[in-house]
């Protein structure tokens, strides 16, 4: 019964907000929202946990280990930032950037937002779970046009086309893996989408046509989780953005979309008995993570900074999910779950950090430390857990990774490791200017929310210093479902 | 370490001390003769002291504890020194306590004790001195390592004693590599001791002075130790070439065969005196600049001398 | 070719017309001609969908004919036409490529498409199967026009065209999606379109134009 | 033992109770941690030859929890780390009096995670808690670096710090991969048994003293400490100079001599070529240096060449099969790392102790401190011989045996080593007499001649909870250099573990005779013994014959009354006769005065030349790449749709 919950409250809220959403206390609506849906998707994780995965409503659906994870880090992460961005939104209201009828659309298509995230993780058919992310493309391209100055229509038209393109491919993706189904499990029946079907007889789909089929889908779902070298959407929607829908896309997102692409991935190994799908996902991971990395030294605009990081970390985990076996898929799960909670505290705390300063340019923003201390810790050990940084939770997933790579694939960690190295350079030299130093910086009209921030940030040094066993358990189970 | 032995440690640094002086005036009375003067007899030096002693001492206003301490330790390291290197035997009781090794590093405390003293007067002489001495000091610190690196080679050890009886104890050998060594000795002794070609004892020249640029205000007791232990040094140093170059004549048990040496050790020393007259009278004040040149030769020599140890074996 | 039925006939006769009409839109500079074919191939798509539903006697096809005649011919290019009215686009700037340099890439994308359906259509059970290489030339000469077009208008009509392929291979490959499926890609390409059209607005309104060199700002420098 | 790391933490973690109270860590938490550190000392010390101890805690990712480990080697930096943290702990509390721009509070948990840190480097056994100690060492020494970080220069030096220290961990971390052999084991025990190929032991070796060499300053991964150094407050610059780079030799040593098979021969040969150019080099750079914290950072790393050259002697030995002198080598190097923590932190803390006093680290400001700060001045005399390599102070001790393990090389099985190898002894006594030029100049400039500035004459001297920190220090350097046969025989079992063969017993415990007595021996004690009797037997008898009679004058000032205090030498003055003679190795820019300039001006400034070789080009080339990565993201949506266009075209084509 948890899962129909878990899915309507995200849309009823957001048919409630979509009538309500400029009220004053929009803010809290979201957040109450966002709050049960959490405890419905914790219920879930129980569920789950206590009886093992199971499918509902007619086979549609089906909660595993490896998709119930994701979707009570989603509906966690959608929580923490409906705390954050009610203060958010209200200093962007008073500063004048968003009217009524801005906000009222915001917080609609937040919920709605919420609702494709939750639809695509938990649907069983592949044809449902390819809707569920074109969806989550529409409910955030007018977010990402909100402000409309020129630099957010650009980023958000761009962001639309591209990834309108980047779908239609995995659509077309859907469309062969279908034809390659509908052999095996019997012409036109509705089970030939189903996930759960397709995996028993994953064996027995013919090889060529399920080749074809998942360089379609890498390179549609993988434009939406900004893999390199289709990645150009990315960056520039989360710099134009508001901070909360920055947060939310490189936190949920992007991991969504890898999730799309590693449930094809288990389909197309089972069916090639090759490694060609793990190779193609390490090759993108590989190249996203040295684009990204080396894209951060130009960087001017605090958030475009961390989008490139984003693409820099996506490139990682999926690598790792290229590499397989049970270490790396764990790894790569912990560094999705670590990556979403530290880039989302990184954003709360670099949007706030904006806000101050009345610019997103680094070099506007400084002394934080001085001036909000709190908020200058917050933004610092955010970004030195994102560097990859022990005791951070980010530093155990990439050991994990970098170790399991040095074994596997010796060739690959010096790149990684130089690429990483890169990466620390850029953006630890531009934070550091940033939090440290004399401030100028004005007061904020309402305090900001940094109890996201730091709660986020605890979590991953928990998880950096010690990951509870039925965590790891469920990592394990998740891991291996994954295969 | 019975008492006679002690006792005669006792005695051997007693002489040394008291011998040192001497060695100064018979080499500054060289000097004078071959400069065709008469020079002041050997006495002087014991005379200059005597006045010294009696003497107020006349302290900077801003010279601090350690400028009084300088002196004393600066004789005391010499004193010690001249217990350890084996003057008239090689098996004195406090020989084991400090080897080559421990005797540069002796040096090198009075050294820096006298810099540091030198500076704290904060004249520009005193601070243009101790620069200069510590510029020598660390040129001549590695060459004098270098000659006994050579010589412990032979010896196997760095124990004075052990390198003393190295070339005695067996046949006798030519050992070119000790040629080497004995040439950039030489070249350090007379860095160190503040002689030609590298400093002028006798000139109070600020332009070229190292030494004297040091104990400028230094007078009375304080500038009379601080002469005994440069007089001393010189003494040390003798006593050291001997050592390692010219070791014959030293008798390796304590007794009555220290009294044999005797002789022979004076007139070593006697002969030194006058070569060491000699090479002064016949050789230039350098630039101070080229001291460094000076002694890096010296070190490139005695490294030399090491290697050709290695080569050769011998 | 003659032991076909004459359904797969008419459904090869579709095919072909469907091919004509993207390489007509991708030489096409005027817009209103540019919808008017969209228009025509959205027609062609709905008629070759209820062919292949009547020859294989799947009812669902049927709807789904219905869908693309009530969205593609009638819905979207109403839309489209109103915008371009209200936003007083006609004419299409300079593409970045020239025309004959577009047909040759064109051509040689056939070719590659052709190539690359050899093995699925082997595979494909269907009366259709041979039309999947012209399926996926008519997405890749979509995909084609989007990236050779300056006005963001002409670049929605690729991107809608794109769709039009994809479902085309749909049908000719599988004789279409589950039903579901299908309903949710209406849905979304129609609250798509939507969606674009007030893009259409805020970008006039933000560029006082629709020409795509206004919208690249962004970069890195 | 195993207590005081999560002590440490804790009392870190109570000065965040009340951030802004100076009270509460000044008075309670750092003496608190001071006292800890010392139990942790004693336990070690105690506990020394003790076999090892292991542990497994809970905690730290599922198939790889924290494994602990307590060695004889372990505790033996564990004895260093408390004992040199005792000190610096006592002297922290009373130094942060006005908390330096972070509150004290936070200054509080940030040293304390600094040492729980360092702790916790040396009590790791799995390359993942290793990994985690290290980089949070890293982190909290750059916060501590960072104090002050409203200064532009400060700001740039920490970030250098923190990037060399990361890439350096990278280093390791890679170095740790390569250890691992096939199996995805990384405790050290499996590392152990893993028998790795000669080649990539060889990898594995160069990785690490890339890595560690990072962290301790080898050069030419040297350049962040004479930065980080001056920027720290004091005390961590203590920490930091005294122990931290200690856990690096920690490192490479459980490395090299611990978790890799043999070592091969050129190992050596190519460490201890690195560790005594680094030396020479140190302390060149040092003699030329104007600040005092600068010139201290490039002695450590001088002194750090010293210890990584004793690890090259180590390896040569050890590969070669003279396990003997391998095992003298290794004393008189870990000898040395405990007599560097002890003495570079006793003079980091005294320039603490000035710069509090007076405000000024540049040298040409100071001067003449003796007769303000006498405390500090006298105890950092101690320091100053000790560094110096005078004996009867511990540096001296050695160093002389350092220059024993050189001297009685034994037949090496390559020729051409065997030539080589006294040429490393010739390049360490150079360097050992520098060391001395470089200290006279420091001691001299600071503490000596006259005060440079008006504003001196109001310096005061410091503390006592400083002093206490002080004078423990110092009594360690005089304690290691008159006793250093019992500590030599405690260290055995740190020898035995590494090597299999120990020196053996040294008795008596007053004389120092490594090999035979015949051959080489040392006694500080009864070297004390005599010069002290001679020095003051002298002292006793001029006073006693003649007189102790002293008139005060003012000094002889040549005719020209005008003398004053600029007329001494400055530190530039000093160190002009090395920068004349080493002039190659700087990149030196000199701005001399016109005769006829009215208002004369004298400017030099001395540069590494490793930025322009090898930093500089770095940056550029990443700077490029940067650029050109950059052309990827250039704004027009059809080229980004070209991208997906070709990327899918070109993955068709792959997989057809």
């Amino acid at each position: 019964m948890e899962l129909p919950i878990l899915l309507v409250l995200p849309l009823f809220g957001a048919l409630l907000l979509a009538v309500f959403g400029a009220w004053r206390r929009a803010g809290e609506i979201n957040v109450a929202v966002s709050l049960a849906t959490f405890v419905a998707s914790a219920l879930l994780t129980l569920r789950v946990i206590r009886s093992g995965p199971f499918t509902a409503l007619g086979e549609q659906f089906f909660v595993d280990p490896f998709n119930v994870f994701l979707v009570a880090l989603t509906a966690f992460v959608s929580f923490t930032t409906a705390l954050f961005s009610r203060p958010y939104m209200r200093i962007e209201a008073e500063h004048g950037r968003v009217n009524a009828r801005r906000l009222r659309l915001y917080h609609a298509m937040y919920q709605s937002f919420v609702f494709t995230m939750l639809l695509a993780l938990c649907t069983n058919n592949l044809g449902i779970l390819w809707v569920a992310m074109e969806g989550a493309t529409l409910a955030t391209v007018l977010l990402v046009s909100l402000y409309r100055t020129p630099a957010s229509l650009e980023a958000a038209w761009k962001y639309f086309i591209l990834c309108g393109v980047g779908i239609a491919q995995a659509l077309f993706g859907t469309i062969l893996l279908y034809l390659a189904a509908e052999k095996a499990l019997g012409a036109g029946g509705v089970q030939a989408l189903l996930w759960t079907h397709l995996d028993q007889v994953k064996s027995q789909l013919e090889p060529t046509v399920l080749g074809l089929a998942f360089v379609f889908l890498l390179v549609g779902y993988g434009t939406k989780a900004g893999l390199a070298p289709v990645h150009n959407w990315l960056p520039d929607a989360h710099a134009e953005g508001p901070t909360p829908i920055s947060a939310v896309l490189s936190g949920l997102l992007l991991n969504v979309a890898l999730y799309a692409i590693v449930r094809s991935k288990v389909l197309v190994e089972g069916a090639l008995h090759n490694s060609l799908a793990g190779h193609l996902l390490m090759g993108f991971g590989l190249v996203s993570v040295v684009v990204g990395a080396f894209s951060l030294w130009r960087q001017k605009d605090i958030k475009r900074l961390f989008a490139y990081s984003s693409i820099e970390h996506m490139g990682l985990a999926a690598f790792a999910f290229g590499l397989g076996g049970p270490v790396a898929n764990f790894a790569a799960l912990l560094h999705m779950t670590v990556h979403s909670l530290t880039k989302s505290s990184i954003f709360f705390a670099a949007g706030h950090a904006a806000q101050k300063a009345g610019s997103q340019w680094i070099d506007q923003i400084s002394g934080l430390l001085l001036r909000s201390p709190r908020l200058g810790w917050g933004l610092m050990l955010g970004s030195l857990a994102i560097l990859g940084m022990p005791p951070f939770g980010v530093f155990a997933s990439e050991f994990l990774i970098l170790t399991t790579a040095m074994k596997q694939s010796p060739w690959a960690t010096p790149i990684l490791l130089s690429a990483l190295g890169m990466a620390f350079a850029a953006i630890f030299l531009r934070v550091q200017g940033m939090v440290f130093g004399d401030s100028r910086l004005p007061r904020l009209p309402h305090p900001p929310a940094l109890l996201p921030v730091f709660v986020h940030l605890a979590l991953v040094l928990l998880l950096g210093l010690y990951i509870p066993p039925p965590l790891a358990e469920w990592y394990r189970l998740a891991a291996r479902f994954i295969g | 370490m019975n008492a006679a032995n002690l006792l005669a440690q006792i005695v051997v640094v007693a002489l040394a001390v008291a011998a040192a002086p001497l060695f100064m005036a018979w080499v500054g009375q060289c000097r004078a003769w071959l400069a065709n003067r008469r020079g002041p007899g050997l006495l002087q030096p014991y005379r200059v002291l005597r006045k010294l002693f009696h003497k107020d001492a006349v302290l900077a206003t801003r010279a601090s504890s350690l400028f009084r301490i300088a002196p004393y330790v600066q004789f005391g390291a010499m004193a010690c020194a001249a217990a350890i290197i084996p003057l008239l035997g090689t098996d004195l009781p406090f020989a084991t306590a400090a080897d080559a090794i421990a005797l540069v590093g002796l040096f090198a405390v009075a050294r820096v004790f006298l810099a540091l003293a030198a500076m704290d007067i904060g004249t520009a002489f005193g601070s243009l001195g101790a620069r200069r001495e510590m510029l020598v000091g660390f040129l001549a610190e590695p060459a004098l390592l270098m000659v006994f690196f050579t010589a412990s080679l032979i010896a196997h050890g760095t124990a004075l004693p052990a390198m003393a009886t190295a070339i005695t104890g067996h046949p006798l050998a030519i050992y070119p590599s000790l040629a080497f060594a004995a040439v950039a000795f030489l070249m350090v002794l007379l860095a160190e001791n503040a002689r030609i070609p590298v400093d002028n004892p006798a000139t109070h020249l600020e332009l070229t002075m190292i030494h004297e640029a040091m104990v400028l205000e230094y007078s009375a007791r304080h500038l009379a130790l601080i002469e005994w232990s440069a007089a001393l040094k010189l003494f040390n140093y003798c006593a050291i070439g001997f050592a390692l170059f010219l070791p014959w004549g030293l008798p390796d048990r304590v007794g009555s065969g220290m009294l044999a040496a005797l002789p022979v050790v004076a007139l070593k020393f006697a002969a030194a005196g006058a070569g060491l007259a000699l090479l002064e009278t016949v050789s230039a004040k350098m630039r101070i600049f080229r001291a460094p040149e000076f002694l890096a030769t010296a070190f490139l020599l005695a490294v030399l001398g090491l290697l050709v140890r290695l080569l050769l074996g011998s | 070719m003659t032991h076909l039925p004459w359904s797969a006939q008419f459904i090869h006769l579709a095919a072909a017309v469907l091919l004509l009409l993207s390489f007509a839109m991708l030489t096409q500079r005027r817009i209103l001609s540019l919808l008017d074919l969209f228009a025509t191939q959205g027609a062609v798509l709905a008629a070759s969908t209820a062919i292949v539903a009547y020859s294989s006697g799947r009812a669902e096809l049927y709807y789904s004919a219905a869908l693309t005649f009530a969205l593609k011919v009638l819905l979207l290019p109403y839309i489209l036409h109103r915008l371009l009215r209200r936003l007083n686009v006609r004419w299409e700037a300079e593409p970045l490529l020239n025309v004959p340099t577009t047909l040759l890439v064109g051509l040689l994308l056939v070719i590659f498409a052709f190539a690359l359906a050899q093995p699925i259509s082997q595979l494909a059970t269907t009366l259709t199967r041979s039309t999947l290489g012209i399926a996926i030339a008519v997405v890749m000469l979509s995909l084609l026009m989007m990236i050779t077009r300056r006005k963001a208008v002409s670049q929605v009509v690729g991107f809608l065209a794109l769709e039009n392929g994809l479902f085309f291979a749909a049908t000719s490959a599988t004789y279409g999606m589950p039903m579901v499926v299908e309903l949710g890609i209406a849905l979304d390409v129609l609250v798509g379109v939507l969606i674009l059209g007030v893009f259409f607005f805020q970008i006039r309104e933000q560029f006082d134009s629709l020409d795509l060199r206004h919208l690249e700002a962004l970069k890195e420098e | 033992m195993l207590a005081v790391p999560p002590l440490w933490l804790a009392i870190g973690a109570a000065g965040l109770l009340r951030p802004r109270s100076l009270r509460l860590s000044a008075l309670w938490l750092f003496p608190l941690g001071a006292a800890a550190a010392f139990v942790l000392a004693a336990a070690s010390l105690a506990e020394l030859a003790e076999p090892a101890q292991s542990l497994v805690l809970p905690l730290g990712l599922p198939d790889l929890p924290f494994h602990l480990r307590l060695d004889p080697l372990a505790r033996f930096f564990l004895f260093l780390l408390g004992a040199a943290a005792g000190g610096v702990s006592l002297f922290a509390a009373g130094y942060f009096r006005k908390g330096e721009g972070t509150a004290p509070g936070l200054l509080c948990l940030q040293y304390h995670v600094f040492l729980a840190g360092m702790a916790m480097v040396l009590l790791a056994d799995d390359a993942y808690l290793f990994m985690v100690a290290w980089e949070v060492m890293a982190l909290s020494s750059f916060f501590l670096v960072t104090t002050q970080h409203r200064i532009a220069a400060i700001r740039s030096a920490g970030f250098l710090y923190l990037l060399l220290a990361h890439l350096g961990a990278i280093s390791i971390l890679l170095c740790f991969g390569v250890l691992q052999g096939g199996g995805w084991q990384f405790t050290f025990d499996a590392m152990r048994q893993a028998h790795l190929a000669t080649p990539w032991s060889s990898v594995a070796f160069g990785l690490a003293v890339l890595g560690f060499g990072a962290k301790a300053g080898l050069v030419p991964v040297h350049v962040w400490l004479p930065e980080a150094h001056p920027a720290a407050p004091s005390p961590v610059s203590a920490l930091m100079s005294g122990v931290m780079l200690k856990t690096a030799v920690y490192g490479l040593l459980r490395v090299s001599l611990d978790l890799l098979p043999q070592p091969q021969w050129w190992w050596g040969l190519a460490l201890l070529g690195l560790g005594l150019f680094g030396a020479l080099f140190g302390v060149i750079f040092a003699a030329v240096q104007t600040d005092m914290k600068r010139l201290l950072a490039y002695s450590s790393i001088e002194n750090l060449g010293i210890i990584f050259g004793g690890l090259g002697l180590v390896l040569l030995f050890a590969a070669s099969g003279h396990p003997l002198m391998a095992a003298l080598a290794l004393s008189a190097t870990l000898y040395h790392c405990l007599n560097h923590a002890f003495f570079k932190s006793l003079l980091f803390l005294a320039t603490g102790a000035v710069l509090h006093a007076t405000g000024e680290r540049s040298l040409g400001k100071l001067g003449g401190l003796i007769h303000r700060m006498p405390w500090v001045a006298w105890l950092a005399l101690i320091g100053t011989l000790a560094i110096a390599g005078l004996p009867p102070l511990n540096g001296f001790v050695s160093e002389w045996l350092l220059l024993q393990a050189f001297l009685f090389t034994p037949q090496l099985p390559q020729p051409f080593v065997n030539m080589l190898v006294p040429l490393g002894a010739a390049a360490l006594v150079l360097s050992a007499a520098l060391a001395a030029y470089v200290m006279v100049k420091f001691y001299g400039v600071i503490f000596l001649g006259q005060p440079r500035e008006p504003a001196l004459a109001r310096a005061h001297d410091c503390g006592r909870l400083e002093r206490i920190g002080l004078s423990w220090l110092a009594a360690g350097c005089i304690a290691l250099g008159l006793l250093p046969v019992p500590m030599l025989a405690l260290l055995d079992a740190v020898v035995r573990q590494l090597l299999g063969t120990g020196l053996g017993t040294l008795a008596p415990w007053w004389r120092l005779a490594p090999v035979a007595v015949e051959r080489a021996s040392y006694s500080p004690p009864l070297f004390l013994l005599v010069g002290g009797a001679v020095t003051l037997g002298a002292a006793w008898l001029v006073h006693r014959l003649y007189h102790g009679r002293v008139r005060r004058a003012a000094a002889w000032d040549c005719g020209f009354p005008l003398q004053n205090a600029r007329m001494q030498d400055t530190a530039e003055g000093f160190g002009q006769p090395i920068r004349q003679i080493f002039e190659p190795y700087f990149r030196m820019q000199r701005e001399l005065p016109a005769p006829d300039d009215p208002r004369p001006a004298y400017r030099v400034t001395v540069e590494d030349r490793f930025w322009g070789a090898l930093y500089l080009p770095a940056a550029a080339a990443a700077q490029a790449t940067a650029r050109l990565v950059g052309k990827l993201q250039q704004g027009r949506i059809a080229v980004y749709l070209l991208y997906s266009f070709v990327t899918l075209l070109a993955l068709l084509v792959f997989v057809l």
